[in-house]
């Protein structure tokens, strides 16, 4: 009983385990659902089309889980998603040269979003939740006002290619580029999750006088998240403008089903706690439930109703089953 | 011996009663009245005259409901998304029970508020027993009702008798009856909240819900009661609606946006949205506050693109000069 | 009270609808539709929007009055491409004309509680004449009635409303016509047996309904499958991740009927990615659509619910204002885009949802007012 | 409910076989307790033996998976906090339960508010208030004061009238002076005295032993979840009480002070320094010295500590490091000015709770100095062992961490940084005696190493055992240095302003 364990990778093994668990068996049971459902899920290019589809969500997902478990919300990806495509095709019209600094000026301006949603709510000390609400306002009535209610312009086909088109990969088939730019962002985001910055964010959502008085940069931190949060917008942009084209509604609705995504994955709002694997895993568990139901042919209105009752009972599950599942483990 | 304890000093005291949210509110809102009245002015028009006054006092009365059991909810420190599919049901479920028939009134509206009821005993339920955040609770009702909502209806149904019409129409002046009924309701919940006791556990919760268990207060069920409360508000709200457009409409309070909108309302009231402080009072201010903005930019002209614009900013400023405040008292 | 007087036992005048969560087909009025399709227009050929089919003219020297006027317009909302390009097109009607001293516009922004105290406010404000383009058909009726009580002339257009009330009721020929030639393009395309994706945006909207009840009716008569019909909510990633799965699951389609023309791109997208040959299509006159048929030479047909309408009611009012007389129910022709005048209606560097059907490519500012 | 003071009399309250487990881990096991009418049952033990827990199955807020809890004699199991007031158990918890932005009326009343004619009887309410606090002796606070605004102390205070306010049979308190003064843990001794001749039944759960053989008529002693000994006090002698709670007889409580040779040169020194609450403070840390600072409630001494560590910073005067004058206006400066704070709220201020052991450990080093920059290499579990930490491992979630053990991580986050002047603040506030003991040697052990340190604490006998020198503040000030071991007199003869020059 007086005996400190030392530091071994077991806990480690388990602790990751403790967030991840219920949504990965979740996942793993639709993704075989969906072998039975659809033959396409029979080879590895239905798969990677879902993950293509589902791609954007997990960027988002990666993006929202750094503001969430920080102790904040980001409200206004949905919006900052649709700006940015018609941001994009009002810039390029059709002009393949400009795909070059187009890019990189969306993903600054997904940073600029974030830094301001970030400094308010640092600084003047407004709950994220009405920032990025103001924000969302902000974004939607803004966009449409510089492009005078509808968008204009055209994206290129060097803009979309990493958002529709892939490479050809012996046994896989053709991999999507999403896929790939998914895979990279995925290390990436475990990388910074596992780094002292990484954790400090998550302390700073669980007690962030703790992390102040233990000389963390609090305002910077929680900034940086908001800031992640928006380029995440801005690649999801990426993505979706590149899959689907030029569309004023691309974003409508992203906000709630991202935040729904990483619940699912088991991160709690309020902060400090969850994995940014799992917030990932409930994205794609979303979209894959939303496969499987257009799969067996669920209609509109049923497949809403179906979301609700999944989202409530996994978190349901989540936090009551909690206790029982962790003293098993511990027995 | 405890001298050295000394409370904190009784002018500060005062100034912070002075400048409680609820007051800064109104003020702005006066504020607002005024130049509107000048740049309205200005344009040729009359912000205030009998027209001006009753666009306000309608386009407030749906959203005042909303809002005032939306505050109850983010008193405790929790939120409802559920509301603005409810409306739509609520009006529906009116509208349809009626069905034109004058004598079919008052059991519809008792079957509507049943079923509101019912919604926000759901939510309140799912969160207190099956510990879910009442965000995804209340997110996860919403979709079902819109799921319903979906299948069931492919528009507007229903229909209200010319009695019950008169509800959302009848005004005493340039003053609507329903926006006195809303005043009124704002009026129970705000002697509920200040009063009695079941107000202060409101409060409690909001405050710390481990501290307010802790302290003997049935906390679920003050949970449970606020939501059921907002419900049935957001009912009186889809009743309101359906008397105003003759017929229930299932997607009335979503193209309304009354969930977030309600939740800005709350907070530029000066609520806290974490819980535990703020009152109805403020709500109804903010509620005339974001009312007023929209007819003024109406009789200016003005792009919704623009208004959404000039939303998002004061909803934030405002809300950034009560964090201010506080900080300063702290 | 402001509670409109009783609408009494006036019939429906408004297309097909009245309330009710029944299905949204009325034979009469589907017929009466089809039947007009193969009407000749009366008015000037080369002003559709002046034109009117099988017009029952009503006279209006009651509300003759002289100008300059003030026009007043309650809109529903400005939230989608169509409404965007048709409102800009109806600024430019007002600006057209001298007489018009003020256009009042209110934007309800699509809630309908909104647009009936608009109605209200607008009514009490000295308007010569008021135009309505109501949100909901069913909703604003009432309030449409009281603003014909307080005794200015109403036009109402688009959406109608479920009373006679107002001067002139201006709408092309309908949802059912839509429906059902983009219908009968598509089964003589796939031929019988054929494979038939139906997209579709939004339950609930009564144009839209009808669309489909019509497009239903005729893919059931000439024995075309109907593999689905999804609700696409507009949005291009949702409508080409739909045809995606249609494709992994069916293995093939052969047509797309669409009530909105507005993913119509993205979809075409879908069966390319998926190395597919292009179906026939019926989509709507968005540029984006009619510049890809050209280029790519697609099988395809564009009925539309022309934004040209926009142009009328402003041209209604004046015509009211000065005494003449309009029709009751003034029905546009819905004229039909396929491969014969697609170039008429594609005009280079338009914003990709700019729609071909404006009727303002004469007008002042044309292009740059539209881009 | 006449009842007198004598233990013979039937127990109120009867816990027999209670036995719960979290997490698998068996926290009691098989624990009895009587509480007698009108008899001071103190329960004291380690942290983490399982005190505020028995506690809590008493008042309700857990279920105890063994056993049975009796009141009155008849079986009374309470399933929420609600029932157990009902019943007549009222608990202070070791925890603030108190709502920041609700009156101090309304917080004492929480729950149970008087109602007149369906109303809250608010007039009422604050004059019971009024009269509970005068009882105690405060005159200070204001019922309608909101809580958010009173000091630490003060708080704790209100907390015990919350409990006084219920009239009931059973009075719980764990740890109720932990955040007291002295002169208020008198006024509480004469509280408590009149509780017993009122004839209820009182649980008291401390670290202070002299309290516990001031006030109790018997003590139990837990040790890992299970009663070693149940004893009237009389039959105990301090000695003995330390050596059932820690296993072992316990030699000298406190390390030897620095000798005169191990004092180096001025480690940190400020001049003038003063700000909003405070004004003219002049001290000096030597490396490998304790300092203590003294005082009152409210004198200054947390202001002092979160001025030099950046946290609440002096506006004016100047700040010197090892000489050279320094700039600091954030934690983060002086963390990497080698300045370490242990505050007084580790709860609030010091962990993160839903963190690992290992993370809140590893907080300041990753918070402050990103990739460890500038720091040698860590060995955690020596670390955690140097604190002698009691945990199931560096994964174990801090909050399931008993008070005690969290106050070690606070600690061993500080060390972590290898810091060059610490400040403590009340560094064993609700730690047990073995714990206390081996925080001393942690900190003679930081000093002889070098290390500056600047000790606040509101246990006198502490402050005086530990301290190489003391300086006693007044109300914003200094009052004055006192040299190694004084007495208490001169100490609190200081702090209430009695010969102060400075503060005329
Ligand atoms: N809610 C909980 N979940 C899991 N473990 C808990 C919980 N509460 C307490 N524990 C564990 O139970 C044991 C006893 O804790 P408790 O708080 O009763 O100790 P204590 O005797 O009051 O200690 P201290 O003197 O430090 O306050 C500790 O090991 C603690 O980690
Ligand atoms: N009169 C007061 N007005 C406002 N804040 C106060 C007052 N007294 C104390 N505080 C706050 O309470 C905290 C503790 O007060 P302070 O540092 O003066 O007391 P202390 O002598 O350290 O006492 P403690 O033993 O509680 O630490 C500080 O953060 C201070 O800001
Ligand atoms: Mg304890
Ligand atoms: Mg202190």
């Amino acid at each position: 009983m007086t005996e400190t364990l030392p530091a071994t990778g077991k806990t480690r093994r388990i602790r990751l385990a403790d967030g991840t668990g219920p949504v990965l068996a979740v996942l793993a049971v639709l993704l075989v659902a969906l072998a039975f459902a659809g033959p396409a899920y029979s080879e590895p290019a239905g798969y990677l089309a879902l993950l293509k589809r589902a791609a954007p969500l997990m960027i988002l997902a990666i993006g929202q889980y750094f503001v969430i478990v920080s102790g904040g919300f980001d409200l206004s990806v949905g919006s900052l998603v649709t700006a940015e495509v018609v941001i994009a095709a009002r810039l390029i019209d059709g002009d393949e040269g400009a795909t070059v600094w187009v890019i990189p000026l969306l993903l600054a301006t997904g940073a600029l979003v974030g830094l301001v949603n970030g400094l308010i709510t640092t600084r003047l000390l407004v709950p994220s939740f009405i920032v990025t609400l103001g924000m969302l306002l902000v974004l939607d009535g803004a966009v449409f006002l510089w492009t005078g209610g509808s968008p204009r312009g055209a994206l290129s086909e060097a803009f979309r290619v990493v958002g529709r088109e892939g490479f050809e990969v012996p046994l896989l088939g053709a991999v999507p580029w999403s896929v790939l730019l998914l895979a990279a962002l995925v290390v990436a985001a475990v990388v910074f999750m596992r780094g002292g910055t990484g954790r400090t964010l998550v302390a700073i959502g669980d007690n962030e006088t703790s992390v102040l008085l233990g000389g963390g940069r609090v305002e910077r931190l929680r900034t940086l998240a908001f800031v992640l949060s928006g380029v995440s917008a801005a690649i999801a942009a990426i993505l979706l403008g590149g899959f689907a084209g030029v569309s004023a509604q691309v974003g409508d609705g992203l906000e709630f089903r991202v935040i729904t995504a990483v619940v699912l994955g088991g991160v709690v709002l309020g902060g400090g706690r969850g994995s940014v694997v799992a917030a990932m895993a409930g994205a794609l568990t979303l979209e894959a439930l939303f496969s499987l139901l257009n799969l067996l042919g669920v209609a509109g209105g049923l497949e809403s109703a179906v979301q609700g009752v999944i989202i409530i009972a996994a978190v349901a599950y989540a936090s009551v089953g909690r206790i029982p599942f962790r003293t098993r483990r511990s027995t | 011996m405890a001298t050295g304890t000394a409370v904190a000093p009784r002018p500060a005291q005062r100034l912070s009663r002075v400048l409680q949210p609820t007051v800064v509110v109104y003020l702005a809102l006066v504020l607002l009245l005024v130049a509107g009245s000048i740049l309205v002015g200005v344009r040729g028009g009359v912000l205030l005259d009998q027209g001006g006054i009753l666009n306000i006092l309608t386009r407030s009365t749906a959203l005042g409901l909303v809002a005032i059991g939306q505050t109850m909810v983010i008193l405790t420190g929790k939120l409802d998304l559920s509301v603005a599919y409810l409306i739509g049901l609520c009006s529906l479920i009116g509208a349809e029970t009626m069905a034109g028939d004058p004598g079919m009134i008052v059991p519809a509206v008792l079957l509507t508020l049943a079923c509101a009821a019912g919604v926000g005993l759901v939510n309140g339920l799912v969160i207190t027993k099956l510990k879910v955040n009442a965000f995804i609770a209340t997110l996860g009702t919403a979709l079902i009702i819109r799921g319903y909502l979906e299948s069931a209806y492919s528009g507007p149904a229903g229909e209200v008798p010319r009695a019950f019409q008169h509800l959302g129409y009848a005004r005493i002046g340039p003053i609507p009856v329903s926006a006195l009924l809303m005043v009124a309701l704002a009026a129970l919940a705000w002697w509920y909240l200040m009063r009695t006791k079941g107000g202060y556990h409101v409060y409690a919760v909001g405050g710390d819900e481990e501290v307010a268990r802790f302290s003997g207060i049935r906390t679920d069920r003050t949970i449970i009661k606020v939501h059921v409360l907002c419900a049935v508000a957001a009912g009186l709200a889809g009743l309101f609606l359906a008397s105003r457009l003759g017929s229930g409409a299932p997607w009335v309070g979503v193209d309304a946006g009354y969930d977030l909108e309600s939740i800005a309302a709350v907070v530029l009231g000066g609520t806290l949205l974490a819980g535990g402080r703020g009152g109805v009072a403020g709500t109804i201010g903010g509620v005339l506050i974001l009312a007023t903005l929209d007819t003024i930019f109406d009789d200016l002209g003005v792009t919704p693109f623009f208004k959404d614009v000039v939303r998002g900013a004061v909803l934030i400023v405002a809300v950034a000069l009560y964090a201010r405040r506080r900080g300063a008292l702290r | 009270s402001d509670l409109p007087a009783d609408p009494g036992a006036a019939p429906s005048q408004a297309p097909g609808e009245t309330t009710g969560t029944s299905e949204f087909f009325d034979q009469a009025e589907y017929e009466r539709q089809l039947a007009l399709r193969d009407a000749t227009p009366e008015g000037p050929a080369d002003r559709p929007w002046e034109q009117a089919l099988e017009p029952e003219l009503v006279d209006t020297a009651q509300y003759r009055k002289d100008g300059p006027h003030q026009i007043c317009f309650s809109n529903a909302s400005v939230d989608n491409p169509w409404r965007q390009v048709g409102y800009k097109t109806m600024q430019a009607e007002a600006d057209l004309h001298d007489e018009i001293a003020e256009f009042r516009v209110l934007d309800a922004e699509a809630k309908d509680d909104k647009q009936i105290s608009d109605i209200a406010s607008l009514t009490s404000q000295g308007c010569d004449a008021l135009i309505v383009s109501p949100n909901t058909t069913a909703t604003l009726t009432p309030a449409v009635e009281s603003a014909c009580d307080s005794g200015i002339p109403v036009i109402v257009f688009d959406r109608g409303v479920n009373t006679d009330c107002p001067v002139t009721f201006i709408h092309p020929i309908g949802g059912y016509a839509f429906g059902a030639t983009a219908a009968e393009f598509l089964s003589e395309q796939v031929g019988e047996g054929g494979k038939v994706l139906g997209l579709r945006v939004l339950p609930g909207v009564d144009v839209l309904e009808h669309r489909w009840a019509a497009a239903e009716r005729e893919f059931a008569d000439s024995g075309v499958q109907v593999v689905g019909a999804e609700f696409t909510e507009n949005d291009s990633a949702t409508a080409k991740s739909i045809v995606s799965d249609y494709l992994q699951r069916e293995g093939q389609i052969d047509g797309i009927w669409m009530d909105d023309g507005t993913a119509a791109v993205a979809v075409l997208e879908a069966f390319e990615d998926a190395g597919m040959e292009p179906p026939a299509i019926s989509g709507e006159d968005q540029q984006q659509f009619l510049q890809k048929w050209k280029d790519e030479g697609l099988t395809a047909l564009a009925p539309t619910y022309p934004t040209y309408q926009w142009r009328t009611p402003v041209i209604a009012a004046l015509k009211i204002l000065r005494g003449e007389q309009v029709p009751k129910e003034w029905i546009l022709p819905q004229p039909v885009i396929d491969d014969s005048n697609l170039d008429r209606y594609l005009t280079a560097g338009m914003p990709p949802l700019h729609y071909g059907l404006c009727g303002c490519q004469e007008m002042p500012g044309f292009p740059q007012r539209w881009q | 409910m006449v009842v007198t003071g004598l233990t013979d009399e039937a127990p109120v309250v009867r816990m027999r076989g209670i036995g719960k487990q979290f997490l698998g881990n068996a926290v009691l096991r098989d624990v009895d307790l009587d509480l007698h009418p009108g008899e001071v049952h103190a329960l004291v033990g380690e942290n983490g033996a399982g005190k505020s827990t028995l506690m809590k199955i008493l008042a309700g807020v857990h279920r105890p998976d063994s056993g049975s809890v009796e009141l009155g004699g008849s079986e009374a199991t309470f399933g929420s906090p609600r029932e157990a007031q009902a019943a007549g158990i009222s608990i202070v918890h070791q925890e603030f339960n108190l709502l920041g932005d609700r009156t101090v009326a309304e917080n004492v009343y929480l729950g149970r508010e008087p109602v007149r004619r369906g109303q809250v009887d608010r007039r009422r309410m604050e004059a019971d208030t009024a009269e509970l606090l005068d009882g105690l002796g405060e005159r200070g606070i204001s019922p309608r004061t909101p809580v958010r605004r009173l000091a630490v102390a003060q708080r704790q205070v209100v907390e015990i009238v919350k409990a006084l306010s219920t009239d009931a049979r059973v009075l719980a308190m764990d740890e109720p002076t932990a955040a007291l003064a002295d002169h208020e843990v008198e006024l509480l001794y004469g509280l408590v005295k009149r509780l017993r001749q009122r004839g209820i039944a009182i649980l008291y759960v401390s670290h202070r032993l002299r309290e516990v053989f001031d006030l109790s008529q018997r003590i139990t002693v837990l040790k890992d979840g299970e009663p070693v000994t149940s004893t009237a006090t009389a039959e105990l002698t301090p000695d003995q009480l330390v050596r059932h709670m820690v296993g072992r007889p316990l030699d000298a409580l406190f390390p030897d002070r620095a000798a005169e040779s191990e004092t180096g040169a001025v480690r940190l020194a400020v001049r003038g320094g003063g700000n909003a609450r405070l004004a003219g403070i002049d001290l000096e840390l030597r490396a490998g010295e304790i300092v203590g600072l003294a005082g009152l409630q409210g004198a200054g001494r947390s202001a002092v500590a979160r001025a030099i560590c950046g946290v609440d910073p002096f506006a004016t005067g100047t700040l010197e490091l090892e000489g050279r004058p320094v700039t600091i206006g954030s934690p983060r400066s002086a963390i990497r000015h080698g300045i370490a704070f242990v505050t007084e709220d580790r709860k609030g201020e010091g962990l993160a709770l839903r963190q690992s052991v290992r993370d809140n450990a590893l907080l300041v080093r990753r918070a402050a100095f990103g990739r460890a920059r500038g720091l040698g290499a860590l060995d955690l579990a020596a670390l955690l062992r140097s604190v002698t930490l009691v945990a199931r491992g560096p994964g174990q979630e801090v909050r399931y961490l008993s008070g005690g053990n969290q106050q070690k991580v606070v600690l061993a986050k500080w060390l972590a940084v290898e810091p060059r002047v610490l400040v403590v603040d009340e560094p064993t506030r609700g730690i047990d005696v073995g714990a206390k003991k081996a925080v001393y040697d942690l900190l003679r052990g930081l000093a002889r190493g070098g290390v500056a340190i600047l000790m606040i604490s509101s246990e006198l006998p502490e402050l005086i055992g530990m301290s190489d020198r003391v300086l006693v503040m007044h109300e914003g000030r200094l009052a004055g240095e006192l040299p190694a071991g004084p007495s208490e007199e001169a100490v609190m003869t200081l702090a209430t302003g009695h010969t102060t020059v400075e503060a005329a």
